[in-house]
């Protein structure tokens, strides 16, 4: 793992639906969606226009790639969260999405052959599973964990089951697998598979519990983190997050095109209080007594 | 169709009236992905203050029905390192410049302006003034003709005179006409308009505002017809000689070229594409495609002769 | 779900906070097909005048994104024929009538009131200060403070002590506070707001302003930001002393009952529908019954818990 | 013809788009609408809510209703004239679109049996075909005129054969019928059917037109108008218009729920000038040189 792989050059294409089938609480979506396939790794987002036009919502939704399909389809997994989810989940074949990407740099990969931990929280696991084909090409150990608040929450366990060497689930209400968190059974799953690297996509607070697991058990964690996006590709400055950098210094980065995936010991978990940020005291530009804060 | 679609802006004159707005756009490089930025009329590149700024904090922003807020708290790297990487990539690229400044009293306008009055590459400057005075208890100095005017001529007197200086205003003024007239007589070559309405959202989850820094910039569609108004108002205020001609800018949820006729034919001279371009990165030069299409189909041959047109309708109509 | 929806504003308790808008719902009679008018906390009439009124000539509306203009002009029977039809038929059928009154000078202000003083069945007076003033090159009252409180302070002469009077604000101001600040201290039991943003569409056929009065006023979901944000504004200014607290009406793009919590929280103590009744007849309703549920789901028994809220939560936050 | 007919009551429904077809230029919805049928009689229109959910488009749809069909169903022609109409025209079998209806003053009868001619221009036509048979089954001889710029703007000229004693066409462009505009076509129909009520249909410029033709032939006119309108239901006076009373008074009236149908010699057509209207001067409550008009 060598730095953190180059920003991906997204590319603005109108996608058709191909397919839109229920998986779990989730819909599977396939979109025809020509010249993101090429350059997309795991751990790559598109960025998708909602509504129809004119759609009252101007702001892009973002969704990992969950895997890539012949002739330039890209497959995403939605959850129905709100009226710009509602409106994808809804789409059928032959309806038009716009579609930007492949965005943002994608999950670094080993080397040489690494044993390696994928977490899943939710729709988070959606990413995981092409992620674990390409580890496994390169003669890597895969387990994976997956977690959620209850069953239908939980997305792809046929999958890791699959491509796994083991496969763990957690619900939080135990109606499937071990009830609990993740990081509930981490440490055995790190300890059992050796594991170097952890790779995680799910909700914040899992990302950093995951980290401090990881970091623990002397492995490195490589966190997919999801901010609240405007455009996804660089221009507005919304999804900034406080991140070390490699010089040691704190700044406020765009996780879109700097992330998604940041490592996750590099990530200011300290910086969330309740939902809202904080700008810490030693990133680079932080607020002064003197200096105020413009518009 | 071959309308001709330069534009002059005090003495500059572009190839076409497209411009990016100021924070929407950083400093070109992610959309010179989707286009090639030197095709523009100009990008407008994001605030830029003295020292390097951390922002605030998230979340930053808030979608709203067909708008969004922000407040994103002019996070940038300051303008040494503006020049010597975001400018000189600008023009490396063949792009204009539209260079906007911020800061939070006169000697930091002043400082920035002195920094690029000798800079090559550079367009326009365009002075954000709808940014907190920190003097005068945080009131945007758009909001008070006399803060206004202060920055306006203060950033004049150390620019060279042939360097446009665009006054960029804000709408949540009671009367637009007059920090217009104030902001022209100090020396504004130019006027850009409109900057974000001030919004607020509830995040009611959390039963808080939603945005870190509680109130944000409204922009986007939403307040299109917000932003014909302000350009309506300051240009027939021109024409009634109430203060002297000078181009206007128009920004304010401009998303197809219809829309921006609508700020052209109410007087604006060139126009930006903000918020918009989150939803569509091609959107400014969509924008510009679009808008040549709509001039044609409606016998202009000339973009200029399109600008204020709506006034000239109304003086001739019965 | 219980949730005790009742409110008081300014002494008088209604059994839920909705309302109509003014001029959003005419005088009642024709929601009242969709549902029982009388089971809305309080119906707002059309801004009512001395003599009747044709109000503007047509195209007196645009639709704008999430939004809308419109420029009717004050068309109305004037407030004798009113009286005898309208706030009639509302007695009959047990609606309470908030009645707003609007006036080119105070003069026409105070006949209005004193004529509405002993009618039966009007639970308050809101006073639409966001029209021209005839004496003052055509200013709007509201936006300026001497103005709006020689109106509020006018009419409060006139009218009986126990009923209120709400003044009703316009967001078109450099500072809303002082205005409100200005109202209240010239007497008004409440504020409502906001009144419409001043804004422009240009009928890209004609190639003129869309609305034959030119400008018109920006309503809907669009403006809802600018909406939370004043009412946001003066709650905080009354809970920091800088005016007295007195109930806040809000209006302003309220669409759905989480959009009406969005003003509560922010601190209205009412909430009107104004334009989405016209996307959905039966929205006042509706957006009763959502707000109730969305209390309910949030732990408050009692709506007045909810009323600024936030601001109780920010003040709590670490 | 005793008076107006009394305004509808309209009810709002979720209505179920049940069809979809092209019709030359036009497309033909069947709304299953349980509700509005009652109390429907030609020259009724319906109000539709367009747009996705949060639509941006707020304002309401007016579509003069067609037909009934069985089991509250409704019937409209529609014209793909903008955002609004293109989401409607676009809508799929199954879909969901909100209506208001019937609302308005239908087309007064006449009391005994009276020659009729029916004038459509465009989609104006759409209402006329049941009013003609409502008007056959009173015994009522009825002529039909249609007209538009261009053949593919003509609706429904075989129902006009089918159920009229004349159908006579004009098409601006000649590309249909009689080349011309209904107007010139009108005095010989009215002649030769010895109209007394015409009842017409269309562009604002073309019922004036014909209200001067049937004024000059001693008919009344009866016209259905089409204003800009917001709410369709009577409470926003976006879509008023100068019409004497039976009083010989000019009011600003609704034409939403006093309209859509008037007596054309009561409308003040001169009060229009390149689409801005003007309030004659005698208006009730007109504004005079020391009356201001408010916002
Ligand atoms: C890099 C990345 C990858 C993601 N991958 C997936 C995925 O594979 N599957 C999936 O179902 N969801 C994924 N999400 C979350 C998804 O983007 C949000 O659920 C979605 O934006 C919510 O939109 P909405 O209109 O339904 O909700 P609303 O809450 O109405 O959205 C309002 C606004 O907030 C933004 N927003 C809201 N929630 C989020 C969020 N969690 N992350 C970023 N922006 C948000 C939206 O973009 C929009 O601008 C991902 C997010 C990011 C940043
Ligand atoms: C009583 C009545 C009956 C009608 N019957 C039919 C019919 O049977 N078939 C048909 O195709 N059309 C009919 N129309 C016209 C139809 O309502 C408009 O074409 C439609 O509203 C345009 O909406 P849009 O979004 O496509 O266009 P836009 O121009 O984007 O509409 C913008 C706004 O203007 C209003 N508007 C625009 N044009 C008109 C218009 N001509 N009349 C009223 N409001 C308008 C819309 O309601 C909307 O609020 C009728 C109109 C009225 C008033
Ligand atoms: C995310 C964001 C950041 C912005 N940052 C700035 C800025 O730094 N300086 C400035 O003058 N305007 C800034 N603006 C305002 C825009 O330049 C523009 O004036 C406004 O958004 C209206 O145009 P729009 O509706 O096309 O976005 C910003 C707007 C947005 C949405
Ligand atoms: C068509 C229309 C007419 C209005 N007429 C009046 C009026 O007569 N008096 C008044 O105080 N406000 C009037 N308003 C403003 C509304 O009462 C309300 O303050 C504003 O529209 C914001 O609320 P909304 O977004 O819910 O419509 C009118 C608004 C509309 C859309
Ligand atoms: S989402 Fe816009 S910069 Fe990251
Ligand atoms: S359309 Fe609203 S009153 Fe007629």
């Amino acid at each position: 793992m060598s730095g953190a792989p180059a920003a991906a050059r997204p590319v603005q294409v109108r996608g058709t639906v191909l397919a839109n089938h229920p998986v779990g609480g989730y819909r599977h979506l396939t979109l025809a969606a020509s010249g993101i396939a090429q350059g997309a790794r795991p751990g790559h987002f598109v960025a998708l226009a909602v509504g129809d036009d004119p759609s009252s919502m101007l702001l892009r939704r973002s969704f990992s790639i969950h895997r890539l399909g012949a002739d330039d389809t890209v497959q995403i997994i939605v959850a129905d969260a709100g009226p710009g989810t509602h409106w994808l989940t809804t789409r059928r074949p032959g309806d038009v999405v716009d579609v930007v990407g492949p965005v943002g740099r994608p999950f670094p990969l080993p080397d040489e052959p690494t044993s390696c931990t994928l977490v899943g929280g939710g729709y988070g696991s959606a990413p995981l599973f092409w992620l674990a084909d390409v580890l496994r090409e390169r003669g890597c150990r895969v387990d994976i964990v997956l977690g959620a608040a209850t069953a239908g929450r939980l997305f792809g366990v046929d999958q890791a089951q699959a491509v796994a060497e083991s496969a763990t689930v957690t619900t939080d209400d135990g109606s499937l697998g071990t009830a609990g968190r993740v990081t509930d059974v981490l440490p055995e799953v790190l300890t059992r598979g050796g594991t170097g690297v952890v790779y995680a996509c799910g909700p914040m607070a899992m990302l950093r519990a995951v980290t401090d697991v990881a970091t623990a058990h002397g492995a490195v964690a490589q966190v997919a983190v999801e901010e609240s996006m405007a455009c996804g590709i660089g221009i507005c400055m919304t999804c900034v997050m406080p991140v070390v950098g490699e010089d040691g210094v704190t700044r406020m980065v765009r996780s879109c095109v700097e992330g998604p995936v940041f490592r996750g010991d590099r990530v200011r978990w300290d910086s969330w209080q309740d939902g809202v940020g904080r700008v810490p005291d030693d990133a680079v530009g932080a607020p002064t007594p003197t200096t105020g804060v413009g518009r | 169709m071959s309308v001709d679609l330069r534009t002059d802006i005090a003495g500059v004159t572009l190839p076409n009236p497209l411009m990016t707005a100021s924070g929407c756009a950083a400093a070109g490089r992610e959309l010179h992905q989707f286009f090639d930025v030197a095709d523009l009329g100009a990008i407008v590149t994001k605030s830029v203050m003295r020292g390097a700024r951390s922002g605030r904090p998230t979340p930053r922003m808030a979608e709203t029905p067909s708008g969004m807020l922000n407040s994103i708290g002019l996070q940038g790297p300051g303008i040494d390192d503006f020049i010597e990487h975001d400018l000189a990539w600008l023009r490396s690229v063949g792009a204009r410049s539209v260079v906007s400044i911020a800061g939070g009293d006169v000697d930091e306008f002043v400082e920035l302006a002195t920094r690029l009055a000798d800079e090559p590459g550079v367009t326009a400057v365009e002075v954000n003034i709808s940014c907190p005075n920190v003097a005068n208890r945080g009131l945007v100095f758009a909001c008070d003709p006399r803060s206004a005017s202060a920055v306006v001529s203060a950033v004049r007197a150390v620019l060279p005179p042939h360097l446009p200086l665009l006054a960029k205003l804000s709408p949540d003024v009671t009367d637009i006409v007059e920090i217009a007239a104030a902001c022209v007589a100090a020396g504004a070559d130019g006027l850009t308009m409109i900057n974000t309405l001030l919004g607020m959202v509830i995040d009611l989850d959390r039963m808080r505002p939603q945005l870190a820094g509680l109130t944000g910039g409204l922009s986007g569609p939403a307040i299109r017809p917000v932003a014909v108004r302000c350009i309506w108002q300051v240009h027939a205020a021109m024409r009634a000689g109430i203060l002297p001609h000078r181009p206007i800018v128009g920004a304010g949820g401009v998303r197809t070229g219809r829309d921006a006729l609508e700020l052209v034919l109410a007087g604006a001279s060139a126009v930006q594409v903000g918020t918009v371009a989150f939803n569509d990165p091609n959107a400014p030069m969509r924008v510009r495609d679009e808008l040549a299409g709509e001039l044609d189909a409606r016998g202009f041959t000339r973009f200029t002769d399109a600008v204020g047109h709506a006034h000239r309708v109304l003086a001739d109509a019965p």
